[in-house]
């Protein structure tokens, strides 16, 4: 047997999920101390972005629910680490991701409970209102929040050990941008592994036949209510977590940064990279981080005057015009297209 | 061959993801030939991030370009001192990503992550010089510092500019919002005495400390919340949720001076309100708001509709006049910028935002300049804080730059305008005033002259 | 009674309907669209600004401000028309995060493309009536020959919707297209072109609501329609996705509602004013404050 | 209406196999079969609801493949469906006046025309067509196909869950609507002892193919027939 085949069914057992996910992760530990500064800044964002990416395909590609509002529960994960990071400045940061999970399960809880008893556009209207409400509601509760402001706190920089680990000790600015983003490719693969063994659970299945015909699942005793809140607060949770991310990160917490647009963008990159697969959470992870470079290349390619009208635009017209393509042409996203195609390279070698 | 060809779709994940950081991005921040980076013999890298897109694009989004157009022009003429200026914009949407910031939402803030983007330019950054907005810098502020990367000129009027002991690279430009306020009140007590006063502001800095100047310029306002004294959200120069009702409540309890601390797609929403409710009360407007050429004065006056009746500060010449050496400088560099600038015309009247780049970009250039050959980020600081070189810094300013060791904050006052319509602003007595922050520091007047415009600009 | 209709409590009323008729006009667009095929439009508010452009610049060029409407909501229409044939009708039968994620991907290339095309500066329109409010005596009377205008016109297009459903023939054929596509296909009706024609109106009565927001408001800007957009579709949502009238009222209330609590409580509270109602009307009638009840089908 | 070598296909499973025969002009044919024989296929596949693997369907000269649906109603083909498909949002005379919509004929008249034949229909012209009775709504579906006057008319199981009372009426309704309107119909039923009452022929359907085709005297009379196939034991 070839090791690829191996390894692709190592994911059958718990165990070797467990070996998948920490070789996943020292593979990827690699690649930051290999990459330039700026792509650690990129692979940093992916993670937290898969993580969020990972909780909305739960809740959405597993459950069936649509959720236009799970950036609502990041700025809850976010918002704990600020408001925790300004109280207790060198607490660990295990204790402020810990938090947000928390705080995000909580809102998940509270959200879920009455919008798990709607269905269909009456839910995404209901967490369309919730993440529009959330933005204007951690404005108002003044200095706890920063106000529009928003609260500002030290982000992560390097340890020393780090520091001399990863190269050059002299150059810090490469060090913290390597450290941050050796933390976030750690916490999302223990974020991936957690996903990755739900996946595979009973909870999983129920959740998926939920999805598939909510009737029939109901007949196998299945408890629909406790399926779908269950859902919202692990996706919430996942949301707590990836907010909690972002915020140390950069080392700010702003409502502004967890509209609407950023749920939208979170939905759109799920169904890029493809509903309901873990592997499609990871590439759109990396697209997200990675688009502003690609369309800036793009741009550079065309000539365009990135400081012009069309120029400083292009971005969201080609993003617009991939989800529409994708949706209209390739609706199970970039996961879906791989698996086709090893599919037909698997026929054309039987053949 | 077949056999070969086949891959787990884990793999070709793998092989993908690695193909795509492989091709993006080499090794950077390598120090460059003179020690300092972002420095060469014939360059220097520096970056803003600012509003080109979103909600307080409206008019800023000029600032930023104008600068871009006078570093262009001094490198068509060789740079200084051999240097050309190399300036990186970046759009951060103000760091509110709505759905008109055209960036894409990745996560979290924009702002940091195009400031990020900056400091990991290949060949790295000196500095960066004129981002735009308090929240936004107040982001970036630690991380700039940690890195001991120069954050210089914010385009801010927040006082958080000037704390040397904890960010010594870090400095302001413009006059902070606490003296306008302190200027503005002086003009009230004594040219509108007696008249019954309200205020409106942005729940931020921006609002609070214009509102602590006027307090701390003996005007007794109450703070935002009481009577007559409001704060709007910064989204509502987009919804106009509150403005109706708040205009309603002063008209109602017959408030004669209003002063506005608020953005200028504000300010147009604000007298647009008034108007409709034949409110016409003495405005009073923070400089940063009140740009003729962006703000629409148009039908706001009762007795004559094509006039207007608002006082403004500025530190500028005013825009309308042609005849000013600097703003004939500025109309030329502009004029020059065709890519950025298309639809200015020699006929075009300057905006505000307009001289405000211009002024920042001619004091970076006048630091370069004072450098010579010794470009490093400490001397950077050392010639800023250097007050007899850094205050002699002719630029288009009505007043000198007063940095020094312990004080980073830029220039400390302005002129006082009228605003009688969009094409047309006077000086209200050609008079430059200047004061500190404090609330017992002396408001000094002297006649308005101009720094002529050094010949190596031109 | 002048004292009456210059009241603080008939003031806010009066300001509450003139901004809450217009998040009806928007609720009643996406009703409109939903009803007849079942598509949640997020892209609604960016095609209404896309078309109010697409007119409104012309002012610029000297153009009569009505010319000017009128070039606007011809292209709201096409506009409306070619999204239906190209975009949406692939979608049809789908499942229902499909439709959401391309009107999301078209709202990105709107908003973007608009600001491509004509920068992304406010632009004031010229209002071709009056905005300053009528006087009693000393006080103001809420009400300006704009804001009479913006009632009354709304006020006519919604009825003029409804007759146009409820008395005509068309309206016959796009309601049965709406309920019952294949009977109506059996029966002769031309349902493709019904569903086509329903976006056609309903792009035009967005549009309608993105000039008068433009002209009332702050601007016609690329994003000018978000917020609208957000109060519009709770206001549908609580109406009820089936029900024009329950959409136009509940605009209304949100309207009011809001304006009541900017006065009264304070106005950092009306941004998240709309979605407390939202969540009140759900918990007690999810499918609508202004729907029938109807038993789930399997 | 002329069928030849007509096949549909389900994905990978054939509905309906190269399926031929001939409905003459103002006769009732009754298309008889179990259930799954392809029957309710055959009338969508008229209708042009589904596109066959290949055939033809020719009516009057005219061929009906690749026709849109409405396109092939506005020809004369009129299609009362499984379960009748009335609009229960609207009332009894929307829903006739819906049926007439396409069509270039004097709304009026057809109105007062089908309240004639169905006077219960008139009795109930303001109600809306939830509130009918199953046989009620059964014959609002006729009425509202008739008013557009049709040349074919496909019924798919008319009598299905209605009391055998009403079922026997109306399949008499029927018998006279062929007879004084010059229509020609296709009765798909699984009742085949009262379909073949009042059919001039018949076809039956089993798996998708023809067994057996002629008249239905003939059909009704061969034992095997209604043995293997129609379910009916004497």
């Amino acid at each position: 047997m070839k090791i690829t085949q191996i390894l692709l069914r190592l994911r059958y057992s718990s165990l070797g999920r467990l070996v998948l996910a920490l070789l996943g992760t020292v593979v990827a530990i690699c690649v930051v101390l290999l990459v330039s500064a700026q792509s650690d800044t990129y692979i940093a964002n992916a993670g937290a972005m898969t993580i969020a990416i990972l909780g909305l395909s739960l809740l959405t590609g597993w459950s069936g629910q649509v959720s236009i509002g799970n950036s609502g529960f990041m700025a809850v994960g976010a918002f704990t680490t600020g408001i925790w990071a300004n109280h207790h400045q060198s607490s660990p940061i295990i204790i402020s991701l810990l938090l947000s999970i928390l705080t995000g399960a909580i809102a998940g809880l509270l959200v879920g409970i009455p919008a798990t008893r709607l269905k269909g556009p009456y839910l995404a209207g209901m967490t369309l209102a919730f993440v529009t409400a959330m933005v204007p509601f951690i404005q108002s509760l003044g200095k706890l929040t920063g106000g529009s402001g928003g609260l500002f706190f030290a982000n992560l920089s390097s340890p020393s050990w780090f520091a001399n680990l990863s190269g050059d000790p002299q150059n810090f600015i490469v060090a913290n941008y390597r450290w941050a983003a050796t933390v976030s490719v750690v916490i999302t693969g223990v974020a991936y592994y957690f996903m990755s063994n739900l996946f595979a659970s009973r909870a999983g299945r129920a959740m998926r036949l939920v999805r598939d015909n909510d009737v029939a699942a109901e007949l196998m005793g299945v408890n629909l209510g406790r399926v779908r809140v269950g859902a919202f607060v692990i996706s919430a949770a996942y949301a707590g977590l990836a907010g909690s991310l972002v915020a140390l990160l950069s080392g700010v917490a702003r409502a502004d940064n967890f509209g609407l647009a950023l749920s939208i963008e979170i939905l759109s990159l799920l169904v890029l990279g493809g509903i309901g697969t873990l592997s499609g959470a990871l590439m759109a992870g990396l697209l997200a981080a990675y688009a502003s470079t690609l369309i800036a290349k793009l741009n550079a390619l065309f000539g365009l005057n990135p400081y012009s009208n069309l120029g400083s635009n292009s971005q969201g017209i080609i993003f617009g015009l991939l989800l529409v393509v994708t949706m209209l042409t390739a609706p199970q996203g970039m996961a879906g297209l791989l698996k086709k195609i090893s599919h037909l390279r698997a026929r054309k070698e039987a053949e | 061959m077949l056999r070969r060809t086949h891959r787990g779709v884990a793999i070709i994940a793998a092989s993908a993801l690695s193909l795509s950081l492989a091709g993006i991005g080499a090794l950077s921040s390598s120090a460059s030939a003179t020690g300092t980076d972002g420095v060469t013999n014939t360059s220097i890298t520096i970056g803003a991030t600012v509003p080109l897109s979103g909600i307080a694009s409206t008019g800023y989004s000029d600032v930023a370009k104008t600068a871009n157009a006078v570093f262009k022009y001094i490198n068509a003429k060789g740079g200084v001192n051999g240097r050309k200026v190399n300036f990186i914009i970046k759009d951060d949407c103000y760091d509110i990503q709505a759905l008109g910031c055209a960036q894409p939402q990745t996560s979290g803030s924009l702002t940091v992550a195009q400031t990020n983007a900056l400091i990991n330019t290949s060949g790295g950054l000196f500095a960066t010089v004129g981002s735009l907005g308090t929240a936004t810098q107040d982001a970036v502020r630690s991380l700039l510092n940690s890195d001991h990367i120069p954050q210089l000129f914010v385009n801010s009027g927040s006082t958080d500019w000037n704390d040397p002991s904890h960010y010594s690279g870090l400095f302001g430009w413009q006059t902070d919002y606490i003296a306008e306020g302190k200027i503005l009140a002086n003009y009230i007590k004594s040219k509108l005495a007696g008249k019954k006063l309200g205020f409106i502001g942005q729940d931020d800095d921006f609002g609070a400390n214009g509102l602590l100047g006027l307090q701390r310029g003996g005007l007794s306002i109450p703070n935002m919340g009481g009577t007559n004294s409001f704060a709007y959200p910064a989204t509502d120069a987009v919804f106009n949720l509150s403005f109706p009702t708040t205009l309603a409540t002063l008209k109602a309890n017959a408030v004669k001076i209003v002063v506005l601390d608020a953005v200028p797609p504000a300010v147009t929403l604000i007298l647009k309100d008034a108007a409709k409710i034949g409110y016409y009360p003495q405005w009073v407007i923070s400089g940063v708001g009140s740009d003729p050429q962006t703000v629409n004065y148009a039908n706001l006056s009762k007795t004559n509709p094509g006039e207007m009746n608002a006082v403004s500060m500025t530190f500028f010449p005013y825009s309308t006049d042609t005849t000013n050496a600097w703003n004939k400088w500025i109309a030329k560099v502009i004029l020059a910028d065709k890519a950025d600038f298309p639809k200015f015309t020699s006929k075009s009247i300057l905006s505000g935002n307009m001289q405000y780049g211009a002024g920042w970009a001619v004091t970076f250039l006048q630091l370069l300049k004072a450098m010579g050959s010794n470009v490093t980020r400490a001397n950077a600081v050392s010639t800023l804080e250097h007050s007899a070189v850094s205050n002699a810094f002719a630029t288009p300013a009505v007043l000198p730059l007063q940095y020094s060791p312990t004080n980073h904050q830029g220039l400390g006052g302005g002129l006082l305008v009228k605003i009688v319509s969009n094409t047309n602003t006077t000086q209200i007595d050609g008079k430059v005033y200047s004061t500190n922050d404090a609330a017992n520091g002396a408001i000094t007047q002297k006649a308005f002259v101009n720094a002529a415009v050094p010949s190596w600009l031109n | 009674m002048g004292a009456f209709f210059t009241s603080r409590i008939v003031s806010d009323i009066l300001i509450g309907a003139a901004q809450g008729v217009l998040v009806g006009l928007i609720a009643l667009s996406l009703v409109l669209i939903w009803q007849s095929t079942h598509v949640l439009n997020f892209a609604q508010g960016a095609m209404a600004m896309f078309a109010a452009f697409c007119g409104m610049t012309m002012l610029e060029h000297g153009l009569n401000y009505w010319v000017c409407v009128l070039i606007s909501l011809v292209a709201a229409m096409l506009l409306g028309g070619v999204t239906e044939r190209v975009l949406v009708r692939p979608l049809y039968g789908k499942a229902e995060i499909n439709s959401i994620v391309v009107m999301v991907g078209f709202l990105g290339i709107l908003e973007s493309g608009a600001s491509s095309i004509w920068s992304g500066m406010a632009r004031q329109l010229t209002s071709p009536l009056s905005q300053t409010y009528f006087t009693l005596g000393s006080k103001t009377l809420y009400l300006s020959p704009f804001s009479l205008f913006q009632i009354g016109s709304a006020l006519t297009l919604m009825l003029g919707v409804a007759a146009l459903f409820r008395f005509t023939k068309i309206g016959l054929q796009l309601r049965a297209s709406a309920l019952a596509p294949e009977v109506s296909r059996l029966l002769g009706v031309r349902v493709s072109r019904m569903l086509t024609l329903g976006w056609i109106i309903s792009s035009a009565v967005g549009a309608f609501a993105a000039i008068i927001i433009a002209t009332s408001g702050s601007g016609l800007f690329p994003s000018n329609m978000d917020g609208f957009f957000v109060f519009g579709f709770i206001a549908a949502a609580i109406g009820g996705l089936e029900s024009p009238g329950g959409a136009i009222l509940a605009g209304l209330l949100i309207g009011i509602i809001q304006t009541f609590v900017a006065d009264y409580l304070s106005p950092s509270w009306v941004a998240f004013t709309p979605v407390l109602i939202l969540v009140l009307s759900q918990l007690v009638r999810p499918a609508g404050i202004f729907t029938k009840n109807t038993t789930r089908r399997l | 209406m002329q069928i030849s070598n007509l096949t549909v296909r389900y994905g990978a499973i054939e509905a309906i196999r190269d399926v031929t025969f001939t409905a003459m002009p103002s006769r009732i044919t009754a298309v008889l079969g179990a259930n799954g024989a392809g029957k309710t296929t055959l009338l969508r596949t008229i209708s042009g609801l589904v596109q066959p693997a290949s055939g033809s369907i020719v009516i009057e000269g005219v061929e009906l493949i690749g026709r849109a649906t409405d396109d092939i109603a506005r020809l004369g083909v009129g299609h009362v469906p499984e379960g009748r498909g009335v609009i229960a949002e609207f009332t009894v005379e929307e829903n006739l006046r819906l049926g007439a919509m396409a069509f270039d004929i004097d709304l009026a008249a057809g109105l007062d025309e089908q309240y004639q034949q169905f006077p219960v229909l008139g009795e109930r012209r303001k109600q809306y067509a939830s509130t009918l009775s199953g046989g009620e709504r059964q014959m609002l579906a006729m009425a509202r196909a008739l008013i557009a006057q049709p040349r074919l008319l496909l019924l798919d199981e008319p009598s299905l869950g209605l009391a055998p009372l009403v079922a026997a009426e109306l399949m008499t309704t029927i018998r006279e609507l062929c007879a004084t309107k010059n229509l020609s119909v296709l009765l798909v039923e699984q009742n085949a002892k009262g379909a073949l009452r009042i059919a001039d022929d018949a076809v039956v359907l089993s798996v998708g193919r023809v067994v057996a085709n002629g008249s239905a005297a003939e059909v009704a009379s061969d034992d095997q027939l209604r043995q293997y196939y129609l379910g009916l034991v004497q």
